[in-house]
């Protein structure tokens, strides 16, 4: 990893927090050059991490601790996010998604995770809890887009 | 910004419209399942839920939706979904949920379909 | 103050993150109620205290380190936001914005935050730089979009 | 998402159309006023900024106008805003500048304000 996080967040289990993470991620994702597409696909992925951080990793209470680590990456450009947990503590095999040919509700986030993500991989924290760690890289298309020495959020 | 769900009963078609607003996650799934509950025990001979009003929908909603698809198919109540935003509609493609609902563009379309 | 904040953000000093950060501001004082306008005098205000630390606290140097720790407050409902740096300490009370009347540019960032917040009070950090603290809260007719127990950010 | 600056001469008029898109802040508004100064070197009649595409603006982005409003006073060039989104007649209203610009809602009023 390049240097330090550009971003860190700490923030409580509580799901009213879900939609201003999603506002963030969403904006830090644009300034990166990602398509709205992909913008939309990232803070969802985001989205069920942290729900399923909230519901599986500290039963949807509301006062757990969550970090988020954010880095830009270059060369490939692209974004890794790694939310680490204190909450239950799971083998990493277990956390998988469902087949979609059962249609049910539930067990579509880590799918969702799955797909949308150039890479993702839990781990238990050693400190206890859980770390995941995702990283999605621009595609080919949206690396036009995508200036490192010029502002991203702005066609002066 | 109400609160109040927003349920218009066209009486005409006997079809119900549920038009859901803002983001559905985690947070707000739960409400609008209830209010999916509420009225197929009305039993409508059609469902419409319109999605033009929520512009970000996560697997909780999918999920939701999922099951009154099975509610609706079991009550014989047919289930059109209206008015899909982009946000929503890439959430549907990536569950590969697409194909399982009747999804039209109008809400006149909506009640032909 | 209540309780740790809700939301704890680490950032360096870099331009490209004012726009997530805006993005985040919005998004947050959305799901506690406040209106469009508001929101966007909010995030506004926020950019201009970022900016500021940038510019005056880091001389635009993009890897000094800033803290956002934020409250949602209740009875009366509002944000608290404490913005911290280890950047150039000065006299807080030079701190001020400029007489309006005399229309030159620059000179307005100050005057915004003071016109848009509730509350803003700038310190010197015992640690070296500076705090600001950042309130406001909900207006009268904002208050009843403003629901503790139920979730903010949906119309079910 | 270009990063091209899109400047429109029309010259029937005799007026430079500016017209910046995305968000206008720290990072990019000296972007912004060099394009104004490589303008306002080609001494249009008038200069018209369309803000349509501009959904944020911050006191940097404020600055850039004030200085270019001042420029085109000693110049004698008429400079007009068009198209002002909500958040960027907030950041106007604050700042209690609204009056020191000509602002119009359309395109065709910039020609003749
Ligand atoms: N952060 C986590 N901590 C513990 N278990 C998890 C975590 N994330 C996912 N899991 C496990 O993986 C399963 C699949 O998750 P997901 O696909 O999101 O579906 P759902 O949450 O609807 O069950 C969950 O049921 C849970 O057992
Ligand atoms: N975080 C800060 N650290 C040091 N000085 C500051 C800080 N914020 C504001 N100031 C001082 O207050 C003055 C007014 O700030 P502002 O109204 O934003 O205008 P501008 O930044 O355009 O000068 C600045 O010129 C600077 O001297």
């Amino acid at each position: 990893m390049d240097r330090e996080p550009c971003i860190s967040v700490r923030l409580f289990s509580d799901p009213k927090l879900l939609s201003p993470i999603r506002a963030f991620v969403d904006g830090l994702s644009k300034s990166i050059g990602f398509s709205e597409k992909s913008r939309g696909l990232l803070s969802l992925a985001v989205d069920e991490a942290l729900a399923n951080v909230i519901r599986h990793g500290y039963s949807e209470r509301t006062d757990g601790l969550i970090w988020l680590n954010i880095w830009r990456l270059h060369e490939p450009a692209g974004l890794r996010i790694v939310l680490e947990d204190l909450g239950r503590s799971v083998d990493p095999t277990l956390i998988k998604g469902r087949n979609l040919a059962d249609v049910r509700p539930g067990g579509l986030g880590v799918h969702i995770i799955k797909e949308t993500m150039t890479e993702s991989k839990w781990e238990m924290r050693p400190g206890g809890g859980m770390r995941l760690t995702l990283v999605k890289l621009l595609a080919p298309e949206e690396r036009e887009n995508s200036s490192p020495t010029q502002s991203e959020n702005c066609t002066p | 910004m109400t609160r109040e769900l927003t349920v218009d009963l066209t009486s005409v078609a006997g079809a119900a419209v549920l038009r859901p607003g803002g983001d559905i996650d985690m947070s707000c799934a739960p409400a609008v399942r209830k209010a999916v509950a509420n009225i197929m025990r009305d039993r409508p001979e059609r469902l419409i839920i319109d999605l033009s009003a929520v512009a970000y929908m996560d697997s909780s909603g999918i999920a939701t939706l999922v099951e009154a698809l099975q509610q609706s198919m079991r009550n014989k109540i047919k289930l059109v979904l209206v008015g899909v935003t982009p946000q929503v509609h890439s959430a549907f493609e990536i569950t590969k949920l697409v194909s399982m609902f009747t999804i039209v563009a109008t809400l006149k379309d909506a009640s032909n379909a």
